[in-house]
């Protein structure tokens, strides 16, 4: 190994990452403008009020809309989006979009950072547990028990925990981040929100723990079979130490690589999480902004997603590089 | 009880091994009461095709059965103590410290995460209790046994060469100063040149360290470099056992006649190709009688029917009907 | 001579998918999966005989939000109709939808992971950075937006298969954003089945490129499709029962996540009609369930690692 | 030598992989490297003719057999075949009559055979793709000739049955009837024996020497191992690092070996007699270097027991040592 | 919670967008708390409830209106709040008809401005609003007066769309907006210069959320104080509770169907959409009590006019010409009118003989309360049942606003609409819905009619009531028999409150839809 081929490794993620990401923004662009309806119209409020043609024209040139799409207005976009600037929303009439975003963005975070952190942690150990004692009892009843959880929509658990832990036994509050009129910044108010936080994160992170299970369990049953725990054996290691000294890390690679990609997600969210528990973050802007066809804030949204995805991916890649000195080659 | 015509008690003594492979429902004997004894820093060569059974028979004396296999009959005893060859606990002080192996595959048989430096070092912390400090010492005076420059410790497996991995292979298979080390084809996926140095390192390290040695391979060649007994395996049975210069001058058993005879040897001048008819046996369901008269050129009426026992034959041992009539000191080889 | 060929043929296949099957359904998950799922399927392929016509706010039998009692033994929903009504004949929709998408997902991504893996270079640069887009935007939002904008543009009403044309829009949709998992997949598994000799065997006997890819690429990625195709169908269901609960499903054919959809606009879970909430949704955490346990097993008996050796 | 036109010729072929530069080397402006896989050989192949490639790993042999069966292009030199130059022929339809004349046959026929296909679907492929039979009937009819040509007797048993259905040697077999299929006039082996246990070997070997003295076909035989060479071939090629160090008669090579490599390939292979004659040079010491960083001048000489000044300076062009024998060693005369 | 500090917490679904009503319509809540109208619709039909202005007056010539406004009023941030700030409202707005940038997108709009002569301050309380044509626009409208001296510097441009109008903002109302969080909350304190003192609360939060499920959840946990646009499920179950007061309020929101009556410009699918006669025979297969019934739980009354029960003034039930629920009926009526299934395959034909398929297109959130989608699956089983088959799609409201825009702007896709509107209860936007100047906005159905036209417009210059009355009947009769729209229901604000916190929340048609009330009067529960 050289550190060329280090070199050569990282570069070649890097420019995947750049040109994803462009092409992200291409897409958004064009997917944005083939959308039926004028964005001038919108601009103006929609079909609720009586804009006058002259009024339309003087609105489409002040936003660049009568350019043609190709170039102009994409290289616009382009540039614009370069240079950090996402325009204005249409609905939240004259807000930057990244204002917009910004100000979600943290309640989305904590609620999905916290269940990926939950979920890691069962997830992870469970399902290297059960693929290291495959064909276990603890193996069937945690891999069941995963892949029911895998195959549950998240925001249907949220709904069932919503009925019994909310309605029912009122323990916790369902919906928002903070009880109505709760100022921000005190202790009450964190108490305050660590308890609004326990059912979706709970709906999250279950979800997330069958995924993390059922990958875990794969690569430790994969690297079960491997020849080289053989010669673990034949070293006369135990079977701890084959598990923490050989075992554990190989198992971790695929591992590693969900979980930074997963951390992606983050960002994205969980829109239907969010829409169940009337969580204020990102989810809850999409849907707004889809509504109300909000194009320059789902662009925001989506390039934010993708770059983030993107992001994730070119963190996992390089971790993986980390971990598995095979893959600098 | 077999005996070898030496008097000391031996290093290993295998007795009437079998082995079975259970496989949803049906059992197959991959070995069938093997018997022999090995001394110490003694070199034996194991040979047989494809199938035979010499893996499982290595695995079996080193204690590393999978967990499908069962040992039905017979025991191992190592400096004259019974081994707990199938209790995978009771093994575990056993391993490494008096029986090593080296894989075929080292590619895959090494921790692709992990340098080789730290690899050889392991057993020595964990097995002889050395500090972090004196394993990798120790791991790079077995590095330089093995002719490897010290300071491609730090490689990781991938980016070494196939031989270097085989070395890194047996520098680890070194690092508890074993008695018994078990090569499991250690050179089949190499190249003549490459092979020629492993088995050349192999030879000098066994008589440096006496160290006794299990050479496994289906290539009757490459036992006659660096072996002084060979066993040849035919279906999970010894069908041969005797001196390497024995064997290679009077093949007994057809089965090693016709496998010398198959080597293309350039100093015999003759360009003749030789194969054996057939085809391997299958073990699920084997032939009766001798498993090789299909196959065997002279196979006899009573080669379907009785299965030939391995006896003393000469200085060696045999197991077929042909060499029945003429065998004098027969010695019952069947507990 | 070519009738022996004839006869050959079916003895030897018939002898290969009997291996297949028994150890497939030697799985106790895909056993109680597949059971499942006939389950589901014998009801979404009778669902009038077994529990009468779909019943709409005309002929609801039920009083509103009624719970589970012997005349209706899953409650009844905010309009007074049988909640077992409803998810019996959502049965029906709600897996047309799971595997058309599917299939759709899969011939997608199935073509374009193996042109991309088999033909390298700049075609490979250019499909894999589409698949990047498609995988990097989770399908789910890229649903969210498309959807909405294709009801918009479809035309009128009439059916297809018995279903609204706006149905398979969603079903488009959800193949569309979906196959880049698959894609990804059977690309790398192009990548090195590419590498393996008989496919230069192939072309030194001279088989052009497509054939090699029809004959020899495409079988070969078969148990690789099939296993992941299960865990598609599980992410098409949650897909649909997503964009539904969001309020773009068909509410007049209603799938298990239009019920869910429905539920929460009547306020179900505030009301504490658990009944309403938790019927369609075991259905779907059933179905996908079943599939995901399918494609565990199928990926068990085609993954020859975990496989015994004979 | 049976025939005088030679079926095969390479002329100073050449076979460099690129090697791929990384975006950092790229902006450092780092010189793109290559993998000189094959660097200049002269072989010439006579219609009905045994050459043995015989080299230790990764000297290029395989590279060469995937040029002369175009799938791999060269990077300089000719590939004549018949005197026709087909060095820049591409496509499938263009390659049709030379695939249908040149064949191959893989090193590993776990590999070689699609897992999903039945023997006969496998040896009928040329068949079906070079449109060489016109129906069924004629189709099974080739196919099952072309098995019991192998030695897969009775042909008809083996139709159905898919590969691993089957033991190593049939499925090398089956690979041989599938390039024997077409009836080619020249037959690329690739290790086709290496990966089989000895008793098979033989069997092999059998069938492709019967080939050759019932169809005069001609076979280019690739090998890592010399007495194995000798055994089969007529001639026996020496290849190290992609260049040919020596080639001569297979008796010339293997009792008369004029390169120190030749020698050294000799002195590795376990022989069963003793070791007549090995000691004449110390074993070989280190590593095959890289194809990627060729040694200058004689390639050989960083592990050359006999190596002086020149052969660090001068790369030894062949030489001719005796009848039909060449050796590229300054020391060969 | 509230009873420990006194504030008001309000739970409501409808997003608010800007802090600036010239810019938007979507936040009429929470604006409505900090401005005042001058007098608007609750001062007209509630003598406890007042405006900016105390009184007013209309002189003779029904044109000129004179309004007192309260002495000694200030501004939330202690100016004077006087007739100035009234005229300099509206004459902003005026002075922005015909620009570029007029202000017409928001709530604060120049409706019915056109019509006006001039607005002045005679002095600090008084106000003249002269019209043009005899108008009941200057007791009708509802703009919000707005303070002068935070105003008069904003261009229209940034008015109408990037003047934030950022909290604590200037209002007169009750309870001034101090703090927006986008799609979460709205924090008000009590204004300590509203004109009856300042109120008894500690402020109010109104927290925003996108279903209703939270607001009932919330009731019942104690987390809010009051919530509205409930559902009939939530509403019966929060019945129930002991601590809770669950009512219900006429408002002006109709929920109809509306035809595609442009159908013959290629644009719906099928010209028999045009055919009175066929939207006529559809009007006897729409059963409006079966709707309220089943669909609404009861809580709705059944649809007939364009005239709300709500505009108590103009309301009639129109026993006259009224069309009865009888499927039979519909069918011989279609029959009639030559829409008859001719091949027999139980669909009938059009006049191009073409199978009927029409495509009825609803919203997932259709206005301020909800229709149901169980009237919708009403109304396409009826259709169904004599031989006119539906198909519905449901879209979001992004979506179906592109859908039912003018056919100009791209819109007019569709056969079938059901969809609600939410005006005031004023004559004109009673009418607006069949207005020939308004298809594609107001008006739904595209329908034309010169003759409702007139009607409109001479409803628009009549302040006498009861003649106002009269062209109103009249008008509505006219649609109603050329059945543009079938009205379905009127449905009822669904709202609940708790009782252990605050008291004064009145009793029947407790709190307002078009005001503040009667959270200007809550006071803390007095601690045991
Ligand atoms: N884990 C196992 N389960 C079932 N059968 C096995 C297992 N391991 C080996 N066998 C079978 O036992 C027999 C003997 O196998 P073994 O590996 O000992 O042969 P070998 O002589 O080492 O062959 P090779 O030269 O191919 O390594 C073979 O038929 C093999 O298929
Ligand atoms: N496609 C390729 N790209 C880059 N390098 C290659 C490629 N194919 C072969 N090489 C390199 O070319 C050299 C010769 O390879 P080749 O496979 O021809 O050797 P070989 O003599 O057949 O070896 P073996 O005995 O191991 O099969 C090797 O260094 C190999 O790494
Ligand atoms: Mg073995
Ligand atoms: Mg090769």
């Amino acid at each position: 190994m050289s550190g060329g081929g280090a070199g050569r490794h990282i570069g070649r993620i890097l420019i995947r990452a750049i040109v994803t990401i462009l092409m992200v923004a291409v897409l958004n662009f064009i997917l944005f403008r083939v959308i039926p309806g004028d964005p001038a119209a919108l601009l103006l409020g929609g079909a609720r009020t009586s804009v006058t043609a002259e009024q339309m024209e003087a609105q489409r040139q002040n936003w660049g809309l009568d350019r043609p799409l190709f170039p102009d207005q994409m290289v616009d976009y382009l540039t614009a989006t370069l240079q950090g600037d996402f325009g204005y929303s249409f609905k939240f009439r004259g807000r930057h979009v990244a204002e917009l975003i910004l100000e979600r963005l943290p309640a989305t975070v904590v609620l999905v950072g916290l269940a990926q952190f939950v979920a890691i942690l069962c997830g992870v150990m469970l399902g290297l547990y059960a693929g290291w004692r495959r064909g276990g009892a603890i193996d069937h009843i945690v891999t069941g028990a995963s892949l029911a959880l895998y195959s549950t929509p998240s925001f249907w658990l949220g709904m069932l925990l919503v009925v019994t832990f909310s309605t029912a036994l009122g323990w916790l509050p369902g919906y928002g981040a903070y009880s109505p009129g709760a100022t921000i910044g005190s202790l009450d108010s964190l108490l305050d929100h660590l308890r609004h936080l326990a059912l979706p994160v709970t709906a999250v992170a279950l979800g997330l723990i069958g995924q993390y299970v059922v990958v875990a369990r794969a690569a430790m049953s994969d690297v079960v079979t491997e020849d080289y725990m053989v010669t673990a054996r034949a070293k006369g290691l135990t079977n701890g130490q084959m598990l923490v000294r050989h075992a554990f890390r190989n198992a971790m690679l695929p591992v590693v690589t969900l979980i930074t990609l997963n951390l992606g997600y983050v960002v994205a969210g969980a829109i239907t999480v969010e829409a169940v528990f009337a969580w204020p973050g990102i989810g809850g802007l999409t849907v707004e902004a889809l509504n109300a066809r909000d194009y320059p804030v789902l662009q925001g949204i989506f390039l934010l997603l993708g770059a983030s995805i993107v992001v994730a991916n070119l963190i996992a890649d390089l971790a993986y590089g980390l971990l598995d000195p095979r893959v600098r080659q | 009880m077999t005996n070898s015509s030496q008097d000391k008690a031996p290093l290993l003594d295998v007795n009437c091994l079998s082995v079975d492979y259970g496989l949803k429902g049906v059992s197959l004997r991959a070995i069938d009461r093997v018997s022999f004894a090995l001394q110490a820093g003694e070199a034996v060569g194991l040979v047989g095709e494809s199938g035979s059974g010499k893996t499982t028979t290595a695995m079996a004396i080193a204690g590393l059965l999978s967990p499908n296999a069962r040992v039905s009959s017979g025991e191992v005893r190592y400096r004259g103590s019974r081994l707990p060859i199938d209790d995978d606990a009771a093994m575990r002080p056993h391993r490494w410290c008096e029986t090593s192996v080296v894989f075929q595959g080292a590619m895959n048989a090494l921790n692709p995460v992990h340098r080789i430096i730290k690899q050889i070092a392991e057993p020595c912390m964990l097995k002889l209790g050395m500090s972090r400090g004196e394993a990798t010492a120790r791991a790079r005076e077995l590095l330089g046994l093995v002719g490897i420059p010290t300071d491609r410790g730090s490689a990781y497996p991938h980016e070494l060469s196939g031989g270097m991995r085989q070395r890194v292979m047996i520098a680890m298979a070194l690092a508890c100063r074993p008695s018994i080390v078990i090569g499991d084809e250690p050179t089949t996926a190499l190249d003549v040149i490459t092979q020629a140095q492993i088995l050349k390192l192999l030879g000098e390290l066994r008589s440096r360290l006496s160290l006794a040695l299990i050479l496994i391979t289906h290539d009757l060649s490459v036992v006659a470099e660096c072996c002084d007994r060979v066993m040849i395996m035919y279906a999970g049975r010894i069908v041969e056992d005797g001196t390497v210069a024995e064997i290679f001058a009077q093949p007994k058993h057809p089965y090693t006649r016709l496998l010398i005879e198959s080597i293309p040897n350039p100093a015999s001048g003759k360009k003749m190709i030789r194969p054996i008819p057939g085809d391997p046996p299958n073990l699920v369901n084997r032939p009766s009688g001798c498993a090789f008269h299909p196959r065997c050129p002279s196979a006899m009426g009573v080669c379907g029917t009785e299965v030939p026992s391995l006896d003393q034959f000469g200085r060696g041992r045999v197991a077929c009907h042909l060499h029945r009539s003429s065998r004098g000191d027969k010695v019952a080889v069947h507990a | 001579m070519s009738e022996s060929i004839v006869q050959y043929y079916p003895r030897s296949r018939t002898r290969a998918i009997k291996a297949f099957l028994g150890q497939f359904l030697g799985h106790g998950g895909a056993r109680l999966g597949l059971l499942c799922l006939v389950f589901f399927v014998a009801v979404a392929a009778v669902p009038t005989f077994l529990v009468g016509p779909l019943q709409t706010a005309i002929n609801a039998t039920g009083d509103f939000l009624m719970p589970p009692s012997g005349e209706h033994l899953l409650g009844t929903d905010e309009v007074g109709r049988d909640v077992l009504n409803l998810v019996v004949h959502g049965a029906r929709i709600s897996l047309v939808i799971a595997l058309l998408a599917t299939v759709i997902s899969l011939v997608v991504g199935t073509t374009i992971g193996m042109t991309a893996g088999y033909y390298g270079g700049r075609v490979d640069v250019w499909l894999m950075r589409l698949t990047d887009f498609f995988f990097v935007m989770p399908s789910f939002v890229l649903a969210l937006v498309i959807t909405p904008v294709v009801l918009e543009v479809m035309g009128r009403g009439g059916e297809i298969l018995g279903f609204r044309p706006s149905l398979f829009v969603i079903i488009v949709v959800i193949g569309m954003t979906s196959w880049a998992f698959v894609a990804r997949i059977v690309r790398s598994q192009t990548l090195s089945l590419k590498e393996r000799t008989f496919i230069d065997r192939a072309r030194v006997v001279g088989s052009s490129n497509s054939s090699i890819m029809v004959r020899h690429i495409l079988p070969n990625l078969v148990p690789q499709i099939a296993a992941n195709g299960a865990l598609v169908v599980a992410g098409a269901i949650y897909v649909e029962t997503s964009l539904s609960f969001l309020g773009l499903g068909d509410p007049l054919q209603p799938s298990w996540g239009t019920l869910l959809s429905l539920a929460q606009r009547a306020g179900a879970a505030s009301a504490g009609a658990w009944w309403y909430l938790a019927a369609p949704g075991v259905c779907v955490l059933s179905v996908s369930l079943s599939f995901v346990l399918i494609g565990n097993a199928l990926d068990d008996t085609f993954n020859p690692r975990r496989r015994v050796i004979p | 030598m049976p025939d005088t036109a030679d079926i095969l010729r390479l002329e100073s072929l050449q076979v460099h992989f690129p090697i791929q530069r990384g975006l950092f080397d790229r902006v450092l402006g780092r010189p793109a490297g290559a993998v000189r896989a094959v660097d200049g050989i002269d072989l010439n192949i006579g219609r009905g003719e045994i050459v043995a490639l015989v080299g230790e790993s990764g000297s290029g042999k395989t590279t060469v057999g995937r040029v002369i069966t175009k799938l791999a292009q060269p990077t300089g030199g000719r590939l004549l075949f018949e005197g026709r130059n087909m060095t820049a022929e591409r496509g499938s339809s263009a390659l049709r009559p030379y695939r249908h004349r040149v064949q191959m046959i893989f090193q590993d026929a776990y590999q070689a055979l699609n897992p999903r296909h039945t023997v006969f679907d496998i040896v009928a492929e040329p068949l079906r793709s070079l449109r060489l039979v016109d129906n069924v009937t004629q189709l099974a009819e080739r196919v099952s000739k072309a098995l019991a040509a192998a030695g897969l007797n009775p042909a008809g048993d083996f139709f159905s049955r898919f590969p691993h259905e089957l033991s190593g040697g049939q499925r090398q077999r089956v690979v041989i009837a599938g390039a024997l299929a077409v009836k080619p006039e020249l037959i690329i082996a690739d290790e086709p024996v290496s990966m089989l246990d000895v008793s098979i070997r033989a069997q092999i070997l059998q069938v492709l020497v019967d080939l050759r003295d019932k169809h005069n076909m001609a076979l280019l035989f690739i090998t890592h191992d010399l007495p194995l060479a000798w055994l089969i071939a007529d001639r026996i090629a020496v290849l190290y690092l992609g260049k040919l160090v020596e080639i001569g008669s297979a008796d010339e090579i293997t009792f008369n070996p004029r390169h120190p490599y030749t020698v050294a390939l000799r002195n590795a292979t376990p022989q069963i007699g003793g070791n007549a004659g090995r000691a004449v040079l110390p074993a070989l010491q280190g590593e095959v270097p890289s194809a990627a960083r060729v040694p200058k001048g004689c390639r050989f000489h960083p592990r050359c027991p006999l190596t002086f000044d020149r052969c660090k300076k001068e790369e030894p062009p062949p030489i001719e040592v005796g009848p039909q024998h060449l050796s590229a060693c300054w020391l060969a005369k | 919670s509230s009873c420990a500090d006194h504030i008001v917490r309000i739970g409501t679904i409808n997003a608010p967008d800007t802090m600036n009503p010239f810019a938007t319509w979507g936040s009429f809540w929470p604006l409505v708390f900090s401005y005042d109208f001058l007098v608007g619709v609750d001062t007209q039909r509630h003598s406890d409830r007042k405006g900016f202005a105390k009184e007013w007056s209309v002189a003779d010539d029904k044109l000129t209106w004179t309004f007192k406004t309260w002495p000694g009023m200030k501004w939330s941030d202690g100016q004077p709040a006087t007739a100035r700030d009234v005229a300099f409202t509206y004459n902003y707005l005026r002075g922005s008809i015909g620009k570029p940038d007029e202000l017409n997108v928001g709530w604060n709009n120049t409706d019915g401005l056109k019509n006006i002569e001039f607005v002045t301050a005679v002095d600090n309380d008084t106000l003249q609003i002269k019209t043009k044509e005899p108008s009941r626009w200057p007791t009708d409208n509802t703009t919000m007066i707005v303070p002068e001296h935070i105003w008069k510097d904003i261009s229209y441009a940034d008015a109408r769309s990037t003047f934030h109008n950022d909290p604590p903002i200037v209002g007169s109302g009750p309870m001034i907006i101090s703090e927006f969080q986008q799609g979460q909350f709205v924090r008000f304190t009590p204004n300590s210069h509203f004109r009856t003192g300042q109120p008894g609360t500690a402020g109010m939060i109104l927290q925003i959320f996108a279903t209703a499920d939270p607001i009932a959840q919330g009731l019942k946990s104690g987390s809010l104080d009051y919530g509205v646009s409930l559902t009939a499920a939530q509403w019966a179950d929060l019945a129930k509770d002991p601590n809770i007061l669950a009512g219900q309020s006429r408002v002006e929101q109709r929920d109809f169907l509306a035809f595609n009556t442009l159908s013959g410009k290629g644009v719906g699918s099928t010209k028999a959409l045009q055919d009175p006669k066929f939207r006529d025979a559809i009007g006897y297969a729409i059963d409006q009590r079966a709707i309220v019934d089943r669909a609404y739980r009861g809580h709705a009354d059944p649809g007939v006019g364009l005239a709300m029960p709500a505009a108590t003034d103009y309301y009639s039930d129109l026993s006259d010409i009224k069309r009865h629920f009888d499927l039979a009926e519909a069918a011989r009526r279609l029959d009639a009118a030559g829409y008859r299934d001719t091949n027999g395959d139980g669909v009938r034909e059009d006049k191009d003989g073409k199978n009927f398929q029409l495509e009825l297109i609803t919203g997932t959130s259709s206005g301020t309360l909800e229709i149901p989608i169980a009237a919708v699956q009403l109304i396409a089983g009826w259709l169904g049942q004599i031989g006119v088959p539906v198909s519905v799609t449901q879209l979001d409201s992004g979506a179906l606003g592109a859908r039912v825009a003018s056919p100009e702007k791209g819109g007019g896709g569709w056969d079938l609409l059901v969809a609600s509107t939410y005006l005031s209860s004023s004559p004109h936007d009673i009418l607006i819905t069949g207005a020939g100047n308004s298809l594609g906005t107001n008006n739904r159905s595209y329908w034309k009619n010169d003759k409702f036209d007139e009607l409109l417009a001479e409803v628009d210059a009549t302040v006498d009531l009861k003649k106002a009355r009269d062209l109103v009947n009249q008008a509505v009769g006219l649609v109603y028999t050329e059945a543009p729209y079938i009205m379905l229901c009127y449905p009822f604000v669904l709202e609940a409150h708790r009782k252990d916190c605050f008291q004064g929340w009145g009793t029947n048609d407790a709190v307002s839809q078009w005001g503040y009330f009667p959270f200007d009067r809550l006071k803390p529960v007095p601690a045991p």
